[in-house]
């Protein structure tokens, strides 16, 4: 199968579909799934297969054909394996959870073109193609996230349309720029280019094309985007969004830090600390992102958006990982950014599964689900275990590397940046589990049931996922070093179950069977000890006061405001505000325009002619 | 005199300023300006190849009653200009009047057919025979000056306007008149229709829009010119009903 | 001659500004019709007879007619 | 080869004859102007393949060219009277059962002439039947937009006025034309400009761009242009907006790149369009009236037509004259759609729309598929168009406009997206007011946009032709004077 | 001065009629004197066009008994050509525009401009 069927083919299916089901009555989701499984199958027949020749389709554009150019490289393998992969577990989702939802064949038909407009980032061959597909998967996504059924989605996917369309139109000027030089846009090409230009130009440029990766990665001055739209998607997407799109800005990020070499660029331009100043600030930036999304995460009362601030912070660490460049933090970023994709996903879907049968994100309205939904809680567990990177799970391993990788460079503000985002993901994943999950049930969710079985699938996939990565490594390995091959870095020793890292070797195996004997033992305390008294949540003694606002009472609520008041002040100072004011300023300006301009008087308008003409004719028109 | 009063005043003098300075450039040998007043130089206009009627033809003298079968040989210049060389305006300008009559019609539409309410102060005697003795004779000169359009000054548009003078001045007389608004609009499309025809005719005869088809007779002669007097009726008839439906709409608004 | 033209203009610039500044519209649409008869009179002394007929019967005659119809149509009236 | 005067003489035929027909049937006016557009757009396509080897002038009554009125018809003027004679075509099966007026044959007859107008502006070669072709224009807009008895005699007011005052200098510049060069021909003038005074070119250059760009919709001369447009029924609006813009920025087009070809005014041109862009957006931004957004939104797109056409370069000029086609085309999907979901709402405010997609989807995904393409998504037509506007802008090495432009769409996309987020996704408050259902030009209209997104070339290599035909001006002199 | 009065009166004279007419467009608040002055601003134009084709002891572009042939130095027909039409198209927007006036009348009941202003912002 050609390559650019991969992109078009969802597209035109899901459109052909949307038109269609009007008149046949047909699951758009089961269609999805189907496709995407075929997709699945066929890009799983492509691993090795690195010498499939570029493809390229023309575009008349301006007074020439312009080719896009498709190719395979085993980065590229990577993304559309794992975009498929996740978006055939979250159709199969979907299948069942969209039984109420209102827009439910619009929802599908965007998120095929979604698909399929990220399998054309990823296979594209040169920037142009790169953008076009950039700008589809910005729109569908956009769709995707305003059809959310909150008021709030719609000012978050707003706020994210716009940040996003401002950084491809500084991509699509740096590239006009270059092609107005080079008359070409393939990343080679471009790469010599820039090399060959003068240091700061470069430097320009390479900033202009790194910003929209930068934002879809959420990345520290450009995270606002994410919470917002994170928490108010649908609950099916945003395990998507989380999982992937940011992973698509990584992409962009690796394609320019390694792919198109800035390391070789830059390397004689201004370094410090043995790294161009670009990587660093990269890094410093990844830094602040990883404590920012921390410190945000733990305040968060909704459960969707403390798990969107989680994700922020996990994007600091692999923009920290790939931006120190060495073969170790590649590496890891590459490790990091598969397992928190498999694990970030997890967390949606059971917070999905969640609220699919509370319809409710608040954690102090839920509690005690542990025994009402056993495969959710235990999803959830397991995919908290690997985002606090706790052994036995991916998680660990990643995060591990990601570390030795730090601290061999010896950064000491981005190593402390890292321990201290593990340190409060403890905090912050511990949370939700233990308002969701633990504690008592509320009586409004006493009939609650484990949601259905195709629901519950994909969580089991993740689960197993999450363990065999945790177990065996080697697998991704394998696939990071070919990787690491074709980007001419040094590759890193592993066995299957084993990693080298700087100061010695991670062997998983052993740690997993100390792992099963520690919780073994610790299961056959928690069954032999003596149950606890359980008190209803909201009998809160409050010597007769009447409560106006029991969910105050609740212990979910404010749970580590001591930790809080620490940062209150940092989290005052929010980049939204910014943002914000800057906005209305410029919709002033227009008000102030119309209130003055348009009198609705044609007097006026009359006036306004012939003071066009005198200003015209004397400020050097007849001169 | 308030200060928008002022602020208007002094943009209007400098527009003034602006545009009389086009008059004062003296241009510098070998470059062009305005002409100063009555410094006109014909001969290298375009209108001394009218005036000539040399526009396809040699340029030989046009004599009256003598020379034959110019091209467009009406003997009024401007009239051979407005409804032959430059016709298409003439169509342009027509349309125009149709279209501002017909708007108004369409603006005016809801008080359409009652009666004409516009009453002068006294329904007098003397005005009322009067203006019965001057109507066939305001008729009878539009009609002179539309059908002589071509031999003397005036024509289409100055005869049509004096008869919708006429049905003007019959519409202020007394409110019994009423105007047959069938009889306007056949005569609206005829007119109109045959104009346009006749210029789809040259078309077809000789390959080009409003083409002059006809012989073109002696200067000067009451049948000469072409198409020009056809022209001119339709443009006539064409401008009397339509400015008489104008007035007709305005009153009865 | 050339003085005749210019005391015409004159009177009709007058004229025209007593159009704009008369309070009653009576006055005001009886001397714009007054410009353009002056204005029919310059043509015919710029030997454009066609032109002069045209401004004389047109603007005038009907123009000044239209204007009284809709002075009487609007503030009018009432007198 | 059928004569292309034809277009313009058959829908004034048409126009004569509706009073006719209105009594023989009133729905048969309606009927005929449709078949009469339709006849057009087979004229032109006859046409087609001989125009776009080498330009066609028809001379009137067979005089001579450069003496009396000629008609000139090159790849641009082509382009524009395709794409015109496609829009109208359209608009006039949507008037077949959407135009209950009052006095419906009227509005017929007004449509008819008004497209004859158009057409005239673009074709004519001859300036002062340029200034009878916009009268023409501007009198069937005054009348067109008072078919709203709502407010549409306040709208048209205010644009009797400024498109008078306008008039009269149109007029004084031809008479200045006419004085200096003796002749009102194009392509005589544009030979003897440059033995013109600078002077006095500069002086008419002005009049000339006063006179025609109140029509064109660059502030503040169209300032009127929110009220008609909003005002008047959205066949109408989408006439003025789509059509009238486009004739009028072609008519500017050739006074500033055939006539008086100055580059330094150019720049002023550039400023002009740039100021007026940026305002136009940021009023935009500020309406709750979907058809006010709409006009304002045409002013930018005009402004921004006009800026990037001014600097003058190849690629930028192809770009700007893009995205002026695929402007008219959208703009009028815009307008149709949006007046449909009025008409079902029963209100102009967007606030009012909300979820009206549920009710009404196709109307819903038009206006839609118009705003995505005015805001340039891929494999939609305005893509391509604005791509080629940056790339040629920045070929020009104009930074500052490229930001500028940029900036602008961001707004524009702020605006565009409310209603669309508005009434997709806005909880559902309408109770159909009147139930409304057009499918045919909606689809066709959709059809157009993504095939112009798919296949550019169909529409960028005439249009590469034209620019270059616009920029060798000697051409075209010689072209109409032949031996002289 | 003579001859100044001859090189500008009419020039002159035109212009100033328009810049009169044009004043009173963009102060006069009562509509019929706005349409007054742009019925000024039309004469103005029109006689500014046919003086540009005047010539020094022309006569009138007529082939009669007298002027028997075209060797005659005429005046320039062309702009009383064009004169023609555009007063014609003068008086048709005139008439649109006045009939609009008694429609705002009817509705507004009242001719100040400045109190017509539905349509703002």
């Amino acid at each position: 199968m050609s390559l650019f069927y991969y992109t078009f083919i969802p597209i035109v299916i899901a459109f052909i579909a949307y038109f269609l089901n009007k008149k046949i009555k047909l699951s758009l989701a089961i269609l999805n799934s189907v496709v995407f499984a075929y997709l699945f199958y066929q890009i799983s027949r492509l691993y090795n297969q690195w010498n499939i020749p570029h493809e390229t389709i023309s575009y008349y554009m301006f007074d020439r054909e312009i080719q896009l150019i498709f190719q395979l490289t085993p980065l590229s393998w990577l993304f559309i394996f794992m975009t498929t992969g996740a978006g055939l577990l979250i159709a199969i989702f979907t299948i069942k959870s969209q039984q109420e939802y209102v827009l439910r064949s619009s929802f599908h038909l965007n998120f095929a073109i979604l698909i399929g407009s990220i399998l054309g980032v990823v296979l594209a061959g040169d920037f142009l193609t790169l953008f076009i597909f950039w700008e589809i998967m910005t729109w569908s996504s956009f769709f995707l996230i305003s059809s959310g059924k909150k008021k709030a989605a719609q000012k978050a996917s707003y706020r994210y349309i716009i940040l996003s369309t401002i950084g491809a139109y500084l991509m699509v000027t740096a590239l006009f720029i270059i092609y107005n030089q080079i008359h070409t846009f393939g990343y080679n090409q471009v790469a010599a280019h820039l090399s060959g230009l003068p240091i700061t130009e470069s430097i320009i440029l390479i900033i202009m094309l790194a910003i929209p990766f930068i934002i879809k990665a959420g990345v520290f001055p450009f995270h606002v985007w994410v919470n917002g739209a994170h928490s108010n998607a649908p609950k099916e997407f945003s395990p998507f969004l989380s999982g992937l799109m940011l992973k698509v800005g990584i992409y962009g990020v690796i394609l320019l830090l390694y792919f198109v070499p800035l390391y070789n660029i830059l390397k004689e331009s201004v370094n410090y600390r043995g790294l161009p100043i670009f990587n660093y600030i990269l890094a410093i930036f990844g830094g602040i992102t990883v404590i920012t999304g921390t410190i945000l995460a733990i305040r968060q009362e909704d459960v969707k958006r403390l798990v969107a601030f989680s994700s922020i912070s996990q994007m600091g660490y692999i923009i920290m990982a790939l931006a120190i460049s060495t073969p170790l933090g590649f590496t890891g970023g590459l490790l990091h950014l598969m397992n928190h994709m498999i694990f970030k996903t997890t967390i949606f879907l059971s917070i999905a599964a969640v609220i699919y049968r509370t319809k409710t994100t608040k954690m102090s309205e839920m509690g005690g689900l542990i025994f009402k939904m056993p495969v959710t809680f235990t999803a959830y567990l397991i995919a908290i275990i690997a985002l606090a990177g706790i052994p036995p799970t991916n998680g660990f391993i990643s995060k591990w590397v990601i570390y030795q990788a730090l601290i061999d460079k010896g950064y000491i503000f981005l190593s402390v940046a890292a321990f201290f985002g593990s340190i409060g993901s403890f905090m912050y994943v511990f949370k939700p589990l233990s308002t969701i999950f633990l504690g008592q049930l509320k009586p409004e969710h006493e009939n609650i049931k484990e949601v259905p079985f195709l629901m519950q699938l994909p969580m089991f996939v993740l689960m197993a996922l999450i363990l065999l990565f945790g177990i065996l490594p080697g697998l991704q390995m394998n696939l990071i070093n070919q990787i690491s091959q074709l980007l001419n870095i040094q590759p890193v020793g592993f066995t299957l179950y084993s990693i080298t890292g700087a100061f010695g070797k991670w062997n998983s195996l052993v740690i997993f069977s100390l792992f099963v004997g520690g919780f073994l033992l610790a299961f056959i305390i928690f069954i032999s000890a003596k149950k606890s008294k359980q008190v209803g949540l909201m009998d809160t003694y409050t010597s007769g006061e009447y409560m106006d606002d029991p969910e105050a009472y609740h212990y979910a609520y404010q749970y580590f405001r001591p930790f809080d008041r620490v940062f209150d002040s940092f989290a005052a100072r929010s980049l939204t505000v910014i943002y914000d004011t800057f906005a209305q300023n410029i919709v002033k300006l227009g008000n102030l325009f119309r209130k003055s301009i348009v009198t609705g008087n044609g007097q006026t308008y009359a006036f306004y002619m012939v003071l066009f003409i005198v200003i015209l004719a004397f400020a050097g028109w007849i001169i | 005199m308030n200060f928008r009063k002022i602020l208007a005043l002094i943009t209007i003098i400098l527009l003034g300023i602006f545009i009389l300075q086009a008059f004062l450039i003296i241009p510098e040998k070998g470059e062009i300006a305005l002409n100063n007043f009555g410094k006109a130089d014909i001969e290298n206009r375009t209108a001394q190849l009218y005036i000539d009627k040399s526009v396809n033809s040699p340029n030989e003298q046009v004599i009256y009653k003598e020379s034959k079968d110019k091209e467009s040989g009406s003997a009024n210049i401007v009239t051979s200009i407005v409804a032959n060389y430059r016709a298409l305006d003439t169509l342009g300008e027509v349309t125009v009047l149709f279209l501002a009559a017909t708007g108004l019609s369409a603006i005016l539409y809801n008080k359409k057919h009652a009666k004409s309410n516009f009453i002068l102060k006294e329904d007098s005697f003397i005005l009322k025979n009067g203006i019965k003795i001057l109507f066939p004779l305001l008729i009878l000169a539009g009609s002179y000056i539309i059908i002589y359009g071509h031999l003397s000054p005036g024509g289409s548009f100055q005869g049509g306007a004096v008869i919708a003078t006429a049905f003007l001045l019959k519409l202020l007389s007394s409110k019994e008149y009423e105007l047959d608004e069938n009889i306007l609009k056949i005569i609206e499309v005829t007119a109109g229709v045959s104009f346009v025809s006749i210029g789809l005719y040259g078309l077809y005869a000789e390959g080009s829009f409003l083409t002059n088809f006809l012989e073109t007779g002696t200067i000067a002669n009451l049948f000469s010119g072409g198409i020009v007097p056809i022209i001119y009726i339709t443009i006539g008839l064409k401008v009397a009903v339509e400015l008489t439906n104008i007035i007709n709409d305005l009153m009865k608004a | 001659m050339t003085l005749l033209y210019s005391l015409l203009i004159l009177l009709m610039l007058i004229s025209g500004i007593a159009a704009l500044i008369f309070d009653k519209l009576v006055n005001s649409i009886i001397s714009a019709g007054m410009v353009s008869l002056i204005a029919a009179f310059l043509f015919y002394f710029l030997r454009a007879p066609d032109v002069a007929m045209a401004e004389a019967a047109i603007g005038t005659g009907l123009s000044t007619a239209i204007f009284i119809i809709t002075l009487y149509k609007t503030e009018g009236r009432g007198n | 080869m059928v004569n292309l005067i034809l277009i313009i003489a058959l829908p004034l035929l048409a126009a004569f004859l509706i009073p006719l027909f209105n009594y023989i049937n009133k729905k048969l006016p309606s009927i005929v102007v449709f078949l009469t557009t339709a006849i057009n757009l087979l004229i032109i396509i006859l046409n087609y393949n001989q125009i776009i080897l080498e330009p066609v002038i028809i001379e009137l009554g067979n005089w001579q060219a450069p003496f009396a009125i000629n008609i000139y018809v090159g790849t641009l003027e082509l382009i524009s009277i395709t794409v015109i004679s496609i829009i109208s075509l359209i608009i006039a099966f949507y008037n077949l059962n959407h135009s209950n007026f009052s006095s419906e044959s009227k509005f017929h007859t007004l449509y008819s002439i008004i497209i004859a107008g158009i057409y005239g502006i673009v074709m004519t070669g001859d300036i002062f039947n340029l200034f009878v072709f916009i009268e023409i224009t501007t009198v069937a807009a005054y009348g067109l937009t008072t078919f709203n008895k709502d407010k549409g005699y306040e709208a048209a007011i205010k644009y009797i006025i400024i498109g008078s005052i306008s008039s009269v200098f149109l007029l004084m510049a031809i008479g200045f034309t006419y004085s200096a060069v003796g002749s009102l021909n194009m392509a005589v003038i544009a030979a003897a400009s440059n033995l013109i005074d600078p002077g006095l070119v500069r002086i008419i250059s002005l009049l000339f761009f006063v006179g025609i760009a109140f029509e064109a919709g660059i502030l503040p001369l169209s300032i009127w242009v929110p009220d008609v447009h909003s005002i008047a029924p959205s066949a109408v609006s989408s006439t003025l907006s789509g059509l009238v813009f486009l004739a009028g920025i072609t008519a500017l087009i050739k006074i500033f790149f055939n006539l008086f070809a100055d580059p330094s005014l150019y720049v002023f041109l550039m400023i002009i369009g740039a100021i007026s862009l940026i305002i136009g957006e940021l009023i935009a931004y500020q309406q709750d009236d979907i058809k006010r957004m709409l006009a304002y939104s045409s002013i930018a797109q005009m402004s921004l037509v006009l800026t990037i056409i001014s600097v003058g370069t190849k690629y930028a000029i192809s770009g700007g004259l893009f995205q002026l086609f695929n402007h008219a085309i959208l703009k009028t999907l815009l307008f149709l759609t949006a007046g449909l979901m009025i008409k079902y709402a029963g209100s102009r405010n967007i606030s009012d729309l909300g979820g009206i997609a549920k009710r009404i989807p196709l109307i819903a995904v038009g206006f839609s598929v118009g705003s995505l393409g005015i805001l340039g998504v891929p494999f939609f037509n305005g893509f391509v168009s604005k791509i080629m506007i940056v790339n040629g802008s920045l070929n020009a090495g104009e930074y500052i406009l490229t930001f500028l432009v940029l900036f602008a769409t961001v707004i524009e996309m702020a605006y565009y997206l409310k209603v669309i987020q508005t009434i997709f996704f806005g909880k559902i408050s309408i109770n159909p007011h009147k139930i409304v259902k057009s499918y045919v030009p909606i689809i066709v209209l959709i059809t157009v946009v993504f095939l112009l997104g798919i296949y550019p070339e169909l529409i960028t290599k005439p249009l590469n032709q034209a620019t270059g035909e616009l920029l060798s001006r000697s051409d075209y002199i010689s072209n109409v004077l032949g031996g002289m | 001065m003579i001859d100044f009065l001859e090189k500008w009166s009419f020039f002159g004279g035109s212009v100033l009629l328009i810049l009169i007419g044009l004043y009173g467009v963009i102060t006069r608040k009562n509509l019929i004197k706005i349409f007054i002055g742009l019925s000024l601003m039309d004469t103005g134009i029109n006689v500014l066009l046919v003086s540009l084709g005047y010539v020094e002891g022309g006569i009138a572009p007529i082939i009669t008994s007298t002027i028997n042939n075209n060797s005659y130095n005429f005046v320039d027909p062309i702009p009383q050509a064009l004169v023609l039409t555009s007063i014609v198209i003068g008086v048709a927007v005139l008439a649109l525009g006045l009939g609009v006036i008694i429609k705002i009348y009817e509705k507004y009941n009242t001719l100040d401009i400045s109190e017509i202003r539905g349509l703002r912002w």
